[in-house]
């Protein structure tokens, strides 16, 4: 099962993502951004960081890189593709994703044990959980605000494609306290928490995490 | 003769006019010193090769005025220590690089960013962390954490509301997006440091130890090649005492002595740079920091076994208006400098390209034991480069022990008065605990990541910082800093102790095995015998006590001048301890995490309040003197805690956070509390037992069951146990005394930065 | 040798904590009588050349697509005297 | 109802990452002849009442003090028509 995660300048949670994935049973697969080359991986994660620094918007540059043609393609085919924090934004910005991540209300960087309540089990990353379940990972990033306008957020609501959402007090004044959203079709999903820096015990608050690269692992298999 | 204007100066006109008046003055030399430059070349500088002595002679970049007290810290990397056997690199490089085994070695450095972070609060930091950063990257490490001990005026003043949240947006803006975790620092609040904020900033980097690089320009032929940023005006005399005026007036355009950092360029070229040390193809490295070029050249020429030569021409620009003396002293950030085979540079410069870094050759390494270098064909210095890097000036600056040190010792706490009930002392522990030096740090340390990397096993609040170094086996390291200004002013000898005291300690605590040393000193104006005496006395307290505790002093940094008019700063040494963690699994976290545990504590207590935190937040008074210092109590202390691995677990040190803080920290970590009998603590005073600052102390939570085995250790190493009570309960609970909910102390601790900072 | 300047700044409908953040700081610096402030983006792009009626429609495609994200913000391009 | 708007630009000697990071992004993405990009802040504060003399020299000092830092940025005032 071969899962890729693409580096791009700046990115930071890359190696992060890939231990989750080997710590899922799965084989992770480095993809660097200016290959047009996806080395016939069965799933991608766009990883955290701060893809040319976040210079101009988060992931506006990465956006534009070689390998998010094929990104793209894939997604549009129906390849499992998760985004996490900046890779969350890269999918905003590419449009495979609604809405878009600004500045935190409170305008500061926020590195806080975020408890999440998991909405859509339907989706390839999130097929291991069950739906209410409340998990509990890493979230940090200064632009987290998920803001999208008023029928968008109605869409999603009523399509089921808010997959997370904060619990507690909001923590960066994401519309709806939105944390993860997916596409219509499911198999893409953006999230700002980072599942994969809860995948042990002994570096993160849970291991919660871990269910998001089993899930995509299983869903593969059955595909 | 205008350092600006006209076209280079050349050896040759430095020849012909040996006459022509040079601004050296303004430059910061001194008159004999300048007689020493005209003796060392035999003729008078050119304004290049002036520019260049002026930078490396100036107190930051030569420790003029240090380097005599310095020389102590030689002493504690002497033979038989556990550190010094371990030390791979000492004092003299970039930083100094300890063996952990397993093939593993660790380069970890403190250094301040104070003045620019006063001048502009956000970029100051940032750049701080960066420049710290790239010293470990050119060691051939990889980056993996960053502390930053920060010191600020009083809490509630306007000007630490503008300095504050720049400084902690600017360490979290930088390290952020290197994507390094920050593991720990501190937050230190006190009139003395109003108008000079401390920023100083650690880096630690993990490195196998083949991959080792020095900043050396060996091999005549070999090619010098600068990587990185390009090179602009910015940060001209940043570290100098370069007078900017000089510039401003005849200058194209200001040159600003803050720099803006570029983390995106630098995350980028520590990636950039393990690439070429995996790929063989660097035969020695060098950061640019302080003084640029000037520095990085004369140091890798002297360093090296021959001489260098420069085509300052080919140096990429920012600004095509810098003049090579400029040039020679821009401190524009995010660049390295390496010495490459001519055979592996396609190799080198492809590896560049990958990471779409910009690298150019500006020069060769000749044999010549000369540093010249070139603009557009003519010589504009030729220079012995020892002469530059590190023959520059050395002081021995007046010191004498102050006229008001006496006074100041003699005035102690005695006559404040003291709570006594069961109230008061529930009030006074509310009012410490919500203090802005005892306060949870929360709101500075969750602006920072320390999750990325995945290595992170402690972070704040924990008593130290601790990474995983290798997957596999669970190797790892435990860094913690500490400095307590107030004992140093006391006693700058015993206070500089304390700082490695409790530095040493948060690092044993947490189950690690001290192993060496880093510091930063910070200290108001030389020139003032006061100063230049507490200098002294904190290197040799400092010194004295690495040698004792067998860990050796492996690099540091000095800061000077900081005063505001001739009020300096509190001297404040800030410690840096490493130590090693052979598996990271069996780690000891400081919180209470279990009911029905026995709480005891370890150390002895005595009536020492002179400046706490209690005499400074309740009765702002500082005198008398600074807790007796125990070293040998200190090393029982650490050998118990490592033989006592898989026994305690919860342990947590008592220091500034006093029993009191020591306790409610414990308690808050993860909501567990505990009731406690102080009877048989310093003879059943409860007010000194909570609140005295005594050395070497610590308090765990062991199962009832092994209470037994811990008491034997304790009594095998010579250390005092007291059975404080039990775990469990909603509450912090003093018998006889009084009791406070956790909710309660919670909203107390958690409640000051918030409020104070938005 | 000209000037274009791309301002962007965020949809009246997107909530600006920066531009709040210097709405409620301002009467703290005794300035009275801001209703609001928005915090946008100021860009100057130096041409080589002059300005063209195409380059200015290049300039305004690159605004759209990578200065300003539509989805949030709103650009506005004019051209400057230097 | 009227507007002010207050441009902030790091001083042209000063490093300028983003402005930067744009100008190499503009010609991977096709955009030629652009010689240097510059990325700053730009200020709308919308005023109740109208424009004194007064006010903008307070919004000056604003700009100097709380929008700006002048050790590494200048800053320009000026009124719109809206
Ligand atoms: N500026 C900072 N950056 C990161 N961590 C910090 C900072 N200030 C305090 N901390 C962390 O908060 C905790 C408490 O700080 P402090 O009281 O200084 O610890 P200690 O008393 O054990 O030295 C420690 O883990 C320390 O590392
Ligand atoms: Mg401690």
């Amino acid at each position: 099962m071969r899962v890729g995660v693409v580096t791009f300048p700046g990115s930071l949670d890359d190696g992060d993502a890939r231990r989750a994935v080997r710590l899922a049973g799965g084989e992770p697969v480095p993809l660097w951004h200016g290959d047009h080359d996806l080395q016939r991986v069965d799933a991608v994660v766009l990883p955290g960081g701060f893809s040319y620094g976040d210079y101009l918007r988060c992931g506006a540059i990465a956006r534009f890189a070689p390998v998010m043609s094929e990104v793209i393609a894939a997604a549009e085919s129906g390849t499992p593709v998760l985004g996490i924090c900046n890779g969350f934004q890269v999918l905003c910005e590419s449009h495979l994703l609604p809405g878009a991540l600004i500045r935190n209300d409170h305008r500061r960087f926020n590195c806080v044990d975020q408890e999440l309540v998991i909405e859509n089990t339907s989706t390839p990353w999130t097929s291991d959980y069950e739906v209410g379940q409340h998990i509990v990972v890493p979230l940090k990033n200064g632009e987290g605000g998920y803001v999208a306008d008023e029928a968008t957020l109605d869409r999603l609501e009523g399509e089921g494609r808010v997959v997370a959402r904060y619990v507690g007090d909001n923590p960066n004044g994401s519309y709806r306290a939105i944390a993860g959203v997916a596409n219509e079709r499911g198999n893409v999903v953006g999230l700002m928490p980072h599942p994969e820096h809860a995948v042990e015990e002994l570096t993160g608050p849970s291991t919660d995490g871990l269910a998001f690269f089993t899930s995509v692992l299983r869903a593969v298999v059955s595909a | 003769m205008n350092l600006i204007r006209g076209s280079a100066e050349t050896v040759k006109d430095a020849e012909t006019t040996p006459d022509a008046e040079q601004p050296y003055r303004e430059l910061g030399l001194k008159d004999d010193e300048y007689a020493r430059i005209r003796e060392i070349l035999g003729r008078r500088p050119t304004s290049s090769e002036l520019a260049m002595y002026s930078v490396m002679w100036s107190e930051h970049c030569s420790y003029k005025s240090s380097k005599v007290h310095l020389r102590q810290f030689s002493r504690t990397a002497a033979e038989g220590s556990v550190g010094s056997s371990a030390l791979l690199v000492g004092i003299g490089e970039n930083a100094g690089v300890v063996d952990i085994g397993q093939g593993w070695a660790v380069t970890f450095k403190v250094e301040s960013h104070n003045h620019p972070s006063y001048v502009e609060p956000y970029q100051g930091a940032a750049t701080g962390v960066g420049g710290i950063v790239r010293d470990i990257m050119s060691m051939g490490a990889r980056p993996v954490a960053v502390m930053d001990p920060l010191r600020f005026g009083p809490a509630d003043a306007a000007d630490t509301r503008r300095v504050l949240p720049g400084v902690v947006a600017g360490v979290g803006g930088y390290g952020n997006c290197l994507g390094l975790p920050n593991i720990g620092g501190e937050v230190v609040f006190d009139p003395s440091y109003a108008g000079n904020p401390l920023v100083n900033a650690l880096c630690v980097g993990v490195l196998r130890h083949e991959s080792l690089q020095l900043a050396h320009a060996s091999g005549a032929g070999n090619l010098v090649v600068l990587f990185g940023a390009t090179t602009g005006g910015d940060g001209i005399g940043g570290v100098s005492v370069l007078a900017s005026e000089t510039f401003e007036d005849s200058g194209p355009a200001k040159r600003p002595s803050v720099q803006v950092g570029d983390p995106f360029m630098e995350k980028v070229l520590i990636e950039c740079c393990l690439e070429l040390y995996d790929a063989g193809v660097v035969v020695g490295v060098q950061d640019l920091g302080g003084a640029g070029l000037s520095c990085a050249t004369s140091e890798m020429a002297s360093n090296g076994d021959g001489g260098m030569h420069v085509w300052l021409d080919r140096v990429p620009l920012r600004d095509a208006t810098l003049r090579p003396e400029e040039i020679l002293m821009s401190e524009s950030q995010e660049r390295m400098c390496a010495v490459v085979e001519p055979g592996r540079l396609d190799e080198f410069l492809a590896i560049c390209a990958r990471w779409d870094v910009l690298a150019s050759v500006i020069g060769e390494v000749d044999d010549s034991g000369r540093l010249t270098v070139e603009w557009h064909g003519e010589t504009i210095v030729d220079v012995p480069p020892r002469t530059v890097a590190h023959e520059g000036p050395v002081y021995h600056r007046p010191y004498a022990r102050p006229a008001w040190q006496d006074e100041l010792q003699a005035s102690g706490p005695g006559s404040l008065p003291r709570p006594a009930t069961g109230d008061e002392l529930r009030a006074t522990l509310l009012d410490l605990v919500a203090s802005p030096n005892l306060c949870a740090k929360g709101w500075v340390t969750d602006q920072y990541d320390r999750y990325v990397l995945g290595n992170t096993v402690l972070a704040q609040p924990e008593d130290a910082g601790m990474i995983r170094v290798d997957d596999e086996t669970g190797l790892g390291v435990a860094v913690a800093t500490d400095g307590n200004g107030r004992f140093a002013k006391l006693d700058p000898y015993a206070g500089a102790q304390l700082a490695l005291s409790e530095a040493y300690r948060n690092v044993a605590v947490a189950g690690a095995r001290p192993l060496a040393v880093t510091d930063c000193l910070n200290f108001g104006s030389p020139e003032d015998p006061d100063v230049m005496w507490q200098f002294a006395e904190a290197t040799r307290g400092l010194a004295d006590a690495c040698l004792e505790l067998g860990v050796p002093v492996t690099g540091g940094n000095v800061s000077f001048y900081n005063q505001t008019g001739d009020a300096a700063i509190h001297p404040t040494p800030v410690v840096g301890v490493l130590g090693v963690v052979d598996d990271v699994r069996r780690r000891v976290p400081m919180g209470f995490a279990a009911d029905g545990e026995v709480v005891l504590l370890l150390g002895t207590t005595r009536d020492e309040l002179a400046g706490s935190e209690w005499a400074h937040h309740v009765h702002g008074h500082l005198g008398g003197r600074p807790p007796q210092v125990d070293l040998p109590a200190e090393k029982a202390l650490a050998s118990l805690m490592a033989s006592a691995i898989g026994l305690v677990s919860a342990a947590h040190d008592v220091s500034d956070g006093v029993l009191a803080q020591t306790l409610a920290e414990m308690a808050l970590r993860h909501g567990v509390g505990a009731t406690v009998a102080l009877d048989d603590v310093c003879g059943g005073d409860p007010f000194v037992a909570l609140f005295a600052e005594s050395v070497a102390r610590a308090v765990v939570a062991v199962p009832a069951d092994r209470v037994p085995e811990l008491e034997a250790a304790a009594t095998t190493y010579g250390v005092p146990v007291t059975r404080l009570g039990t775990t469990g309960g909603g509450a912090l609970v003093v018998e006889g005394l009084f009791q406070v909910p956790l909710g309660q102390l919670r909203t107390a601790h958690e409640g000051t930065l918030p409020a104070l900072f938005g | 040798m000209a000037r274009v300047v791309v301002d962007v700044m965020l949809k009246p409908e997107i909530l600006d904590p920066q531009g709040k953040a210097v709405a409620q700081a301002l009467p703290r610096l005794g300035f009275a009588g801001v209703a609001d402030v928005r915090q946008g983006k100021r860009f100057e792009l130096e041409l080589d050349g002059d300005v063209t009626e195409e380059r200015l429609t290049q300039i305004r495609h690159a605004a759209e697509t990578l200065l300003s994200n539509p989805v949030i913000e709103d650009y506005t391009v004019h051209v400057e005297e230097v």
